[in-house]
């Protein structure tokens, strides 16, 4: 027996092996700072995740034209593509944690999921912003993950503040129509508890997956519980059809909301004139009408180094989403580089970074966003902001800003996370929190 | 005991009295399984057709759909007027049927039905990276109105309440039943549609006879495109043109199990039981079980049935021989 | 169709009229009845099949069942094995009357069958196929199978050496290891004659064993049925074109037409039975 | 002229019937193992280990479930990623009800629970056939991940609906949770997915093995010869689950870490079976490489834009990697429908006769 053959036949694995043996080191000539982008331009919801994506990449992009980076060190954003599918971010994690990633925006709840274990061993913070975990928030369990402005959980007491201010909440019914994931699921426990203590009804339809296109059951069912008021948490192909299907059975759009997630213009253009009404919260402001925007027009979009499809999808509501993503990292790059004095930080200096975020009415002057959303003050024990949301509303062809910042009702909610958060943590004994004096 | 009889007043007793106590609701729930049957059954059609012809069971009829009515879209986009578009879209299922014989069936023939499948599947995977590449990932509306139909709804005010119809699923079954029938007069009135026959009966013996198998699978392929396009731009009217819709057209296989693989009239009634059946079920009893039902309802349906008929509803009890 | 004596002459079997002879009328009564059919009727939705049979084999014999085709042979044995329920009439087997049973129950009582249209496992090599007959012989549960040590190991190796018996026997060692997928008609046949011999049955059916076999395929295959009648007593129904195997090889015949039985007896009773000429001859069709 | 069993006698039926009666393949699955138990863990960056070897191995488990129901026993499922999910939810049940449960016992009882309901979902298949009875476990899918959804038990009610690992020690070394390193997760699969294929392998080639086959062949031959096909096909279905059931456990307590009901949907299902169809329907060694080339793939794939320094978006690639698997699985269906275990087969004949093309 002659060992030629065997070669042959293990060819295949001894290649692979070779292939990924060695991980290529990270050419360091120059500072730079990763930034991986968890991106899903493909699968089922897609066209949401094309303007977040292009939002993201193209602020940063934008900083390095007109800035040469932050501190001096050029941002580095490399796009990898998850299709909204758990597996794939865990892969998309693994690719790119070595190469010196600074921070994840998971963009599922799934993947969130998954990164928040394992970011206090990588130590790369998680900043899943107003998505994943609520309990997040809770910085005292939660020092490697952060969720500004707000979480799903103040973001309904927000709604539902409204819906109190706009003809009273108690002994109405609302409907709750939400994707049965676990995105959609998140705020059914504040949902249930707040339905007891402020005392209306509550009724629940849950939108398979599968069946986001098809909702005509749930909506049937709308029509023979008549709830008083709405609310949405949907996403992809799931939100333009709940709109159209309200419409078909003449529910007074008016009293529906969605969530941020359910209010792009993606969704309701799909939809047009028969949607005008339908409302939907907010948290990053629309349209090109300010600095940052127009200096990504000039010195990206005007350039032909963004990826939008055209400059007239700059400034829609997921774009400037995603820009705002990217914001409040790189706000966090600066503070973090202020606070270490290099250029080049790590994942570790950028949760400190993350933790010490300020970014004041005056700070968002500075930076060209005045008035495109509410004042964010992290802290150790703080990593949700408790930020304020508006309502906007689609007037047959475009959303449109319809109320000032409500806030939440933070003194309700902070205690609910604090039990969800200390549940997270209860069944997981070796589970490493912090201590904030 | 007591929650054990409350429990089955709940599952056998209420929903009944629901129904009686809001009729015109009834009736509108009937109707919307009726429009989602239809669009069931349309999808099951052109599984059907390929079945009948090349006993090929076609897993991309779901992709086709989106393939069909993104192409539709996607052209109007572009700025083409709608009759063009919808010329052009019919050519390219054309191009798609002539390239899947040319390029996959003819070099299956004979080969065991789980491998037909699979290149099928094979082929899903290459329509959908293919379509995503070329229209893009997002939703798109369907150009219902620049179709020609009315986006509007009529009220049938009926039991003390109304019954809304919207224009567009009006059409919608008015349009399936006029492709049944189309299909009907064609398979058995002219040449083409006979040789379809034949060579679902027997391939040899249609080939002795000097039907061209390759010309057949076409023209089959052809027809499913256009049943698929006309599916497309109903169910897109309904909701938006994506690739979530795609999930949806599993459903037409649990419709298959209960009109049979080569039934036209099956496809439609089990279409039509399939979209009934689940509406009403996920609307009377689907709150007993916190609601959600729709996405098993159809195959459990589709299951339980084939313990008590196994040859479908219009097939024949087969006799083993050895 | 050639006639009997031909065959007869052909015959490479030399001491078959010792045989026969031993499986006279005197001695066939005097032997035990291992299975008897009694007004037996099968339909198919409408169409009778088989009405109103009654025959018997008996134990250590070869019994043929002869007809034209559609006569209703191949139904018989799907009766016999408990393939097909016939609407009326009585079975017995080793003298207990069965009313409805399952091909496995068959199996399991010791009837093993060929098929017309070989139904050999496809997938699997000769050797396989032959080992799927001592399915039934083997004992040892799931978790001896799953470590294939000790008990499941020895077990496997007894049961390869029986085997490799038959192997022997029908003279295919050669195809041992090949896919039966592949093999010549007359092999396959053989094969699926040692699968059914695997199974050490008291009753062995076979359908047309030599059809579409060429002479010398044939003599060796008659050698091989009346070696194992009288080697390992087994008893044997078979249904068979070739009047001349027929005639060489069973020791009694029944002869179905039209789902009927219009014949009972030894091969020359048979042969000079006018009703049996007649459907052969289509007479009546 | 090198891969030759001229020589090599066999003197005995135990040598004639050993897995891998020639020495030459004894040799290379040595070396195989030497790779994966030795050189990977010593040499391979995490990356490779993590993203690469431990997918593979678990959907090479999978498949090896698939395979025993689809490739030897013939019946069609298309529930894979249901039964998968079974395990996993059971595991974590088990997990958390009984902390003190050795894990890797705590995985082995969980794939029980997936045998379970496979069987029961396998019952229709006494009924019904082929493609019939693939569309009847669509309903076992459906039904299944609509359970994992509403019954809140299932995930310990968490707010989040997901199940979460919880760290498991073995040998005072942490294999699941956050802790624990790529290598330690790792060398646990591989020995779990070695020791289970060996299993597979000897069931495969036994009594019980051989009953499937004959049912997968020609269920009324192997009816009338004696084989309970209630008894053989749902201890398919019981045995396929079985292993479905662990390989999703090992999918969410060494893989992914946590999930949802989408890490068991019906694209997994569907994954998993390209991978069966791809390596070879009825060979234990097509399981993997069908794995490998579903699983590696892809992954090559998406490395390639950023190896050539390519301007081109991850996006494009994963539309450009779908329509490649598509075009490769319609190819491989129309070249070698028996997957790439066949052609490995056909290669190593060639070999055997080589440099005599014809002396078969």
């Amino acid at each position: 027996m002659k060992p030629q053959n065997k070669l042959k036949k293990l060819g295949c694995a001894a290649i692979a092996a070779a292939a990924f043996a060695v991980t290529l080191p990270v050419a360091q000539a120059e500072d730079t700072l990763f930034i991986p982008s968890l991106t899903y331009r493909t699968g089922p919801f897609a066209g949401g995740g094309i303007p977040f994506a292009d939002g993201f990449a193209d602020y940063f992009n934008m900083l390095n034209e007109r800035d040469g980076g932050i501190g001096g060190a050029k941002l580095i954003v490399e796009e990898c593509e998850t299709a909204y599918n758990t597996q794939k971010g865990v892969e998309c994690y693994e690719a790119t944690k070595d190469k010196g990633a600074l921070a994840y925006n998971p963009l599922s709840t799934g993947i969130t999921l998954a990164l928040i274990p394992k970011a206090p061993v990588d130590e790369i913070p998680v900043f899943s912003m107003g998505y994943g975990l609520s309990a997040a928030a809770i910085g005292e369990k939660f020092p490697w993950t952060f969720v500004y402005p707000t979480t799903y959980w103040n973001q309904l007491s927000s709604i539902l503040k409204y819906i109190d201010a706009n003809g009273g909440l108690k002994d109405q019914k609302v409907g709750f129509i939400y994707l049965d994931v676990g995105y959609g699921k998140e705020p059914l426990p504040l949902l249930e508890n707040l339905s007891g203590t402020m005392g209306f009804e509550l009724a629940k339809y849950p939108v398979g997956v599968k069946e986001m296109q098809n909702q005509s059951a749930q909506w049937l069912n709308v029509r023979k519980d008549k709830p008083d008021w709405m609310i949405m948490w949907g996403w992809g192909a799931m939100n333009p059809t709940a709109v159209k299907e309200a419409a078909k059975i003449r529910y007074p759009l008016d009293r529906f909301i969605g969530n941020w997630w359910a209010g792009s213009h993606n969704d309701l253009k799909a939809v047009g004139k028969p949607g005008k009404g339908y409302m939907a919260a907010n948290f990053s402001g629309i349209g090109q009408d300010f600095p940052a925007v127009q200096d990504i027009l000039k010195h990206v979009v005007e350039k032909g180094n963004s990826k939008v499809a055209s400059a007239d999808d700059v400034g829609n509501v997921l774009y400037n989403r995603g820009m705002f993503n990217a914001v409040i990292l790189a706000e966090a790059i600066k503070v973090a580089q202020e606070m270490t004095g290099k250029a080049a930080i790590t994942g570790a200096d950028m949760r400190v970074g993350l933790e010490n975020i300020n970014l004041d009415e005056a700070r968002l002057k500075e930076l060209g966003l005045e008035g495109f959303t509410g004042p964010i003050k992290g802290s150790c024990a703080d990593h949700e902001g408790a930020g304020s949301v508006f309502l906007q509303q689609w007037n047959g062809e475009d959303w449109e800003k319809v109320t000032d910042l409500i806030e939440p009702m933070n003194d309700t909610v902070r205690p609910l996370l604090e039990e969800a958060a200390d549940k997270y943590v209860s069944d997981k004994p070796d589970w490493e929190g912090q201590t904030c004096t | 005991m007591e929650t054990f009889v409350a429990g089955l007043h709940a599952f056998l007793v209420a929903p009944f009295l629901d129904m009686v106590s809001l009729p015109d609701f009834l009736l509108q729930v009937i109707w919307e399984g009726f429009v989602s049957g239809i669009l069931y059954a349309l999808i099951a059609l052109g599984f059907v057709l390929i079945y009948k012809a090349s006993a090929v069971f076609n897993f991309a009829q779901g992709i086709m759909v989106v393939f069909a009515a993104l192409v539709l879209v996607s052209l109007f986009d572009l700025g083409v007027p709608a009759w063009l578009a919808l010329i052009i879209t019919i050519a390219v299922m054309g191009l798609l049927a002539l390239s899947v014989e040319r390029l996959v069936l003819r070099k299956l023939v004979n080969q065991h039905e789980a491998i037909l499948l699979m290149a099928t599947i094979g082929l899903t995977l290459v329509l959908k990276g293919a379509g995503q590449l070329v229209f893009g990932g997002e939703p798109k509306s369907m150009i219902t109105e620049e179709l020609g139909f009315s986006t509007g709804s009529s009220d049938w005010e009926v039991f003390d309440g109304i019954v809304i119809f919207q224009h567009i699923d009006i059409a919608a079954a008015v349009i399936a039943i006029i492709m049944v029938a189309v299909l009907g007069v064609f398979f058995s009135k002219t040449r083409i549609g006979r040789a379809l026959r034949a060579v679902a009966d027997d391939h040899q013996a249609a080939l002795s006879v000097g039907i061209s198998l390759n010309q057949i699978w076409a023209i089959v392929w052809f027809a499913s495109g256009i049943v698929a396009l006309v599916t497309g731009i109903m169910w897109g009217a309904r909701s938006d043109v994506s690739f979530a819709l795609e999930i949806i057209a599993l459903k037409a296989l649990a419709v298959l199990i209960l009109g049979g693989f080569t039934s036209v009239p099956g496809a439609i009634v089990g279409g039509l039981i399939v979209g009934i059946g689940e509406k009403l079920f996920e609307v009377y009893w689907g709150p007993m079980f916190g609601g959600g039902v729709e996405a098993w309802f159809a195959y459990v349906l589709a299951l339980i049935f084939l313990l008590f008929r196994p040859q479908g509803m219009f097939g024949e009890r087969h006799i083993e021989r050895v | 169709m050639s006639t009997p004596a031909n065959a007869h002459g052909d015959s490479p079997a030399t001491t078959e009229p010792g045989v026969v002879a031993a499986a006279g009328d005197n001695e066939a009564q005097r032997r035990e009845q291992l299975l008897s059919v009694e007004n037996v009727t099968l339909t198919f939705g409408g169409v009778k099949a088989i009405s109103d049979i009654s025959f018997n084999i008996l134990k250590g014999e070869i019994r043929a069942i002869i007809g034209p085709n559609g006569a209703g042979k191949t139904s018989m044995l799907n009766v016999i094995n408990g393939f097909y329920h016939p609407q009326k009439g009585r079975i017995s087997y080793k003298g207990k009357t069965r009313k409805r049973m399952k091909p496995y129950q068959a199996a399991s009582s010791g009837i093993a069958r060929t098929f017309q249209n070989v139904a050999l496992f496809s997938g699997m090599s000769t050797l396989d196929n032959i080992m799927s007959g001592r399915s039934l012989k083997m004992k040892r549960g799931l978790i001896w199978q799953m470590l294939h040590v000790g008990p499941a190991r020895r077990e496997e190796i007894a049961h390869r050496e029986h085997v490799e018996h038959i192997i022997d026997f029908l003279e295919i060692a050669h195809i041992r290891k090949q896919p039966v997928g592949k093999l010549p008609y007359g092999l396959q046949k053989r094969v699926e004659l040692g699968r059914a011999m695997a199974m050490e049955p008291e009753l062995l059916l076979l359908d047309e064993p030599m059809a579409g076999m060429n002479l010398e395929e044939k003599e060796d295959m008659s050698r091989f049925i009346l070696d194992l009648n009288s080697e390992f007593g087994t008893t044997i129904a078979l249904i068979e074109h070739d009047m001349g195997v027929v005639m060489d090889l069973a020791d009694r015949v029944v002869v179905l037409d039209y789902g009927q039985k219009i014949a009972d007896g030894t091969p020359a009773e048979v042969q000079s039975n006018q009703n049996v000429i007649d459907a052969y001859l289509g007479v009546a069709h | 002229m090198f891969y030759r069993e001229a020589g090599q006698f066999k003197t005995t039926y135990e040598a004639d019937q050993a897995m891998l009666p020639i020495a030459q393949d004894r040799v290379g699955l040595l070396l195989i193992l030497l790779i994966a138990f030795a050189a990977i863990p010593l040499l391979a960056s995490d990356f490779f280990i993590s993203s690469i070897m431990i997918p593979f191995l678990v959907f090479a488990l999978a498949a090896v479930g698939l395979n025993i129901l689809m490739g030897y026993a013939g019946q069609l499922s298309l529930g894979t990623g249901a039964f998968m999910g079974v395990g996993a939810y059971a595991c974590y049940k088990l997990a958390t009800l009984f902390p003190d449960l050795n894990i890797l016992i705590v995985v082995f009882l969980s794939g029980f629970f997936a045998a379970g309901i496979g069987v029961i979902f396998g019952l229709p298949s006494l009924r019904i056939k082929g493609l019939y009875l693939a569309i009847t476990t669509l309903a076992a899918q459906f039904f299944l991940e609509w359970c994992f959804i509403r019954i809140g038990w299932l995930y310990n009610y968490n707010d989040s609906g997901a199940i979460e690992v919880p760290q498991r020690m073995l040998f005072g070394l942490a294999i699941t949770g956050p802790h624990a390193t790529p290598i330690t997760r790792y060398l646990v699969i591989l020995t779990i997915v070695a020791i289970m294929t060996l299993v597979a392998a000897n069931v495969l080639r036994g009594r019980i093995g051989r009953s499937w086959m004959m049912i997968r062949d020609m269920d009324i031959a192997a009816e009338l010869m004696g084989i309970r096909p209630l008894f053989s096909k749902l201890s398919a279905f019981a045995f396929s689950s079985y292993y479905c059931g662990v390989a999703g456990a090992l999918m969410v307590f060494f893989w992914l870490g946590s999930a949802e009901v989408e890490s068991f949907d019906i694209n997994h299902s569907f994954l998993i079976m390209f991978m069966v169809i791809i390596g070879g329907m009825g060979s234990l060694a097509g399981c993997f490489m069908g794995a490998a080339f579903i699983w590696v793939l892809p992954v090559i794939l998406r490395a390639i834009p950023s190896a050539f320094e390519l301007n081109i978006l991850a996006a494009t690639m994963e539309h450009i990697s779908s329509i490649i698997i598509g075009a490769l699985i319609i190819f491989f269906l129309i070249v070698e429908p028996h997957g790439l275990a066949r052609l490995w087969r056909v290669g190593k004949e060639k070999l055997r006769t080589w440099p005599f093309p014809y002396a078969t």
